[in-house]
């Protein structure tokens, strides 16, 4: 559960770390962009090379990225040969290369960025567009209660199914109705709380 | 009467922030004989997790839990026709639109005929004092009276024990002395989890849990004064 | 319910300008409505958590399409469509939430980029087809939140997943297609659950729909 | 401290399943100025309803209800500045991830400089005996210190009244006694919906509430016998 509020975030020092997470977050949409728009093989296989650069540069563990790749290998086996068939093998190779280089990318943000970092650069972004009429902090507050939510979430499903199956009741829709009832109960609740303790309306 | 056995059941679970595994339930090993059964114990202590176990709703991570001859890891659907479960939030438990129809989907099984189900539902929710509210959403229903609700369901199965986590915690004086004497004049086999300590003393065997272990076990008013004791002290 | 009343006294304009086709004044969000987008992305994640079924393209059946589909119906477009936001923008700063528990900014231009990207979409037209056939009472008839959600099925999330794929892996539209074609039996189950769940939802809570 | 009055407030909602309006709480008239009021009664009797129309969770059908020169219904907004309201399940209200987070969002408005707001937050939480849990999780804590940290966001605010609606029933014997004089223990004046009928004696004066109605008013001692008498009889 602890990585479910944490996400992947390993602490660390080096420069990859300290870069202002907005910066961060802004070369990674770019790299993706990136990946998207140059098909060729060579340019796949250069985009796959910084990448790896910079998880060697954030010293990531070489588990945590054999981890993040596993789950695309298979995947990218596959289709490579299937294109690899179709389409000859440069083409094969150039998906698998953007593949990877796309998940090993998104593992140097997210372990070298915290969530509370990049939750607040988000919310700082957002500051212009009080203009027309969006609160960054009403944001951040929403933000923080999904986040807090999320394993109370994950408690609230799995006891309600406990109770469907300790009546002997199969269907889903016996444990998914109460489980929604009661999540959009408690957000009443919790709306409630909020409003009762003046936070998130001036 | 189905006799239910721990043999060294534990239960444990995988740490979270780091660190070791988590220990919910130390081995434990009991033969629950007795017709009324209570389990007392502070917040977290570990009786919500002792109580699962019963009905298999959770299973040991190592030893056994039997009810008669069923295993309840191995035979689990069985086992909670056997033992009915009592949620302490009885909206975990409500599935059904309206009072009558959430009984009755307890009947399903039992009664056939759609008339006679829905008669016998009705008497059911007489015994609780909701026949008033037969056709009421259940969500406009207090606090106490979803929880009477819950427990007409589950009990409308006629189970043969009836394990009951916090049943009586949002109930009023009447309310919670209404369901503590249904509870306690069931011929069922109960099990009840509770912080009443007066309803607890009026069962014949308690169990005292805390920090995952029986810690101790007897007639029910010295469980409860051993208990009393270990809070003051 | 009365608890509403007092909430919906207060209209003074701050946030939540997107209008939602009720009257003219935008109305502002309350509370209860952070809330409730809230829960609800954090149940998208549950969904796409509990883990899916992989298949041949190498994107899983996952539950998401129905935490998604549910928002809307259930929350109606605005906040059924700022619920899905935000469960993106959860994913976006590192939380495990997208199918396969990946997370970060990758996905989005990812084999799954379309789906992704079709979600807020979705759940929007979604809600706004329930809102508008549940009119005033705010209640809902199975049935018709299924036609609702089968519509952002149909007609957004599979279209945008379908272009996304072709985009990514440069295959053909046909290929594109037969990709696809694995989740729409459990799409059908999933916008079935969403239509049986929604509208006893839409029971326990009338007011949900009348607002937003 | 404000006076609380209650003119005439009355809560209709409408009917459900057709039938006609449906009355929560009749028409009531009230003055709440004694230190520590009680609520009791039946479950469904409207302790809630009237509990909640003191700061404006629910606003009167007609009637009116003010604190001190405030209306309800009006002001809102400076009304749940001053009167602050306490639920009974604590993980309803918790809505930051640690404990220290969620005091400091309660002082955000009051206190603009972060580090002061920390610090502010971290005495809080020492008030309540959490101060060593400022940077957990909130999940991590029992129900209790759960309880306490709820009441602890509540009371940073620095409100003048405080009403709490059955904040013990989910506790065990320590943490009930321990968040009872907690609330008992308070400056501020405190209105306690509770079904804790000793907790409630404790209180100088108690409301008894039956189907919509103020049918008992008076000392509490008195109001817990009366009480009792018509659960009874
Ligand atoms: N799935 C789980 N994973 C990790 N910890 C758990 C899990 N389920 C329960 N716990 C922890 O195990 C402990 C025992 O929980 P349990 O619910 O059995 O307590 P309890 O005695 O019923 O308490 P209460 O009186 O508050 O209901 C608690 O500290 C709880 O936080
Ligand atoms: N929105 C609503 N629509 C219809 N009936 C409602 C609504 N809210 C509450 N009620 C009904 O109003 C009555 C009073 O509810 P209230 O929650 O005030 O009771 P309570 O005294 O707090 O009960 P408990 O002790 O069980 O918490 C109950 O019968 C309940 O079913
Ligand atoms: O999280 C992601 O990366 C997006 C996964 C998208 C899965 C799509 S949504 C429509 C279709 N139906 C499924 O069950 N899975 C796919
Ligand atoms: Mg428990
Ligand atoms: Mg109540």
């Amino acid at each position: 559960m602890s990585s479910l509020l944490v996400g992947g975030y390993l602490a660390g020092d080096t420069w990859l770390h300290r870069l202002p997470p907005g910066l961060k977050l802004l070369a990674s949409a770019a790299f993706g962009v990136a990946v998207v728009l140059l098909r060729s093989m060579t340019a796949g296989l250069g985009l796959l090379a910084l990448a790896l650069a910079l998880a060697v540069v954030a010293r990531l563990p070489v588990g945590v990225l054999l981890r993040a790749a596993r789950g695309i290998l298979l995947l990218a086996v596959l289709l490579s040969a299937i294109q690899g068939w179709l389409d000859g093998w440069q083409k094969a190779v150039e998906t698998l290369a953007d593949l990877l280089a796309l998940v090993l990318l998104g593992v140097v943000l997210t372990s070298t960025t915290s969530v509370n970092a990049l939750l607040d650069t988000l919310v700082a972004a957002m500051r212009p567009l009080r203009r027309v009429g969006v609160d960054p902090e009403r944001v951040a507050l929403t933000f923080a209660m999904a986040i807090q939510s999320l394993p109370a979430t994950v408690a609230l499903a799995v006891e309600t199914r406990d109770a469907a199956r300790a009546r002997g009741i199969r269907h889903p829709r016996a444990y998914l109705t109460p489980f929604v009832v009661r999540v959009v109960a408690r957000a009443h609740e919790t709306g409630a709380a909020l409003h009762a303790r003046g936070i998130g309306e001036d | 009467m189905p006799l239910i056995r721990l043999d060294e059941a534990a239960v444990v679970v995988p740490g979270t922030t780091g660190g070791g595994d988590r220990v919910l339930l130390h081995p434990t090993s009991l033969t629950l004989s007795e017709h009324r059964i209570a389990i007392i114990g502070a917040n977290g202590s570990g009786k919500s997790t002792l109580a699962r176990l019963l009905n298999g709703l959770v299973t040991p991570t190592t030893g056994r839990v039997r009810v008669g001859d069923l295993d309840v890891a191995r035979d689990g659907a069985a086992v909670r026709r056997t033992v009915a479960f009592c949620f302490t939030d009885p909206a975990a438990q409500l599935v059904m639109p309206t009072c009558v129809e959430d009984v009755e989907l307890s009947l399903r099984r039992r009664i056939r005929d759609k008339a006679a189900r829905r008669e016998h539902a009705v008497a059911v929710l007489d015994r609780f004092g909701l026949a008033a509210h037969a056709d009421q959403s259940v969500h406009t229903l207090s606090g106490g009276q979803r929880q009477l609700l819950a427990l007409a369901g589950v009990l409308a199965t006629e189970p043969a024990v009836v394990v009951a986590d916090e049943p009586t915690t949002l109930l009023d004086l009447a309310n919670s002395r209404r369901v503590g004497e249904t509870l306690l004049g069931l011929t069922q086999q109960l099990v009840l989890v509770t912080h009443d300590l007066d309803l607890a003393a009026r069962c014949e065997r308690a169990l005292v849990v805390a920090e995952g272990r029986v810690v101790f076990d007897g007639p029910a008013p010295a469980a409860v004064e051993e208990y009393v004791a270990s809070v003051t002290r | 319910m009365t608890t509403e009343t007092s909430e919906t006294s207060e209209t003074s304009e701050t946030s939540g300008t997107l209008a939602d086709g009720g009257p003219a004044r935008p109305r502002r969000l309350t509370t209860t409505d952070l809330a409730l987008i809230a829960a609800f992305a954090a149940l998208i994640s549950a969904c796409a958590l509990v883990g899916g079924i992989p298949t041949g393209a190498g994107i899983d059946i996952t539950l998401q399409t129905f935490g998604v589909m549910l928002a809307g119906c259930v929350l109606g477009p605005v906040r059924g469509f700022l619920a899905v936001a935000l469960y993106l923008a959860l994913g976006a700063i590192g939380l495990p939430v997208f199918s396969d528990h990946s997370s970060g900014i990758a996905p989005f231009t990812g084999v799954s980029a379309g789906y992704l990207w079709s979600f807020p979409v979705a759940a929007f037209l979604g809600g706004l087809l329930v809102k508008y056939v549940a009119g005033e009472k705010g209640k809902t008839r199975a049935l018709v939140v299924f036609l609702c959600s089968a519509a952002g099925s149909v007609f957004v999330i599979h279209p945008l997943g379908i272009t996304g794929m072709k985009l990514f892996l440069d295959v053909s539209w046909n290929d594109a297609l037969h990709f696809d074609m694995p989740f729409w039996l459990g799409d059908f189950v999933k916008t079935t659950l969403v239509a049986l769940v929604a509208a006893e939802v839409h029971r326990a809570f009338p007011q949900l729909l009348r607002r937003g």
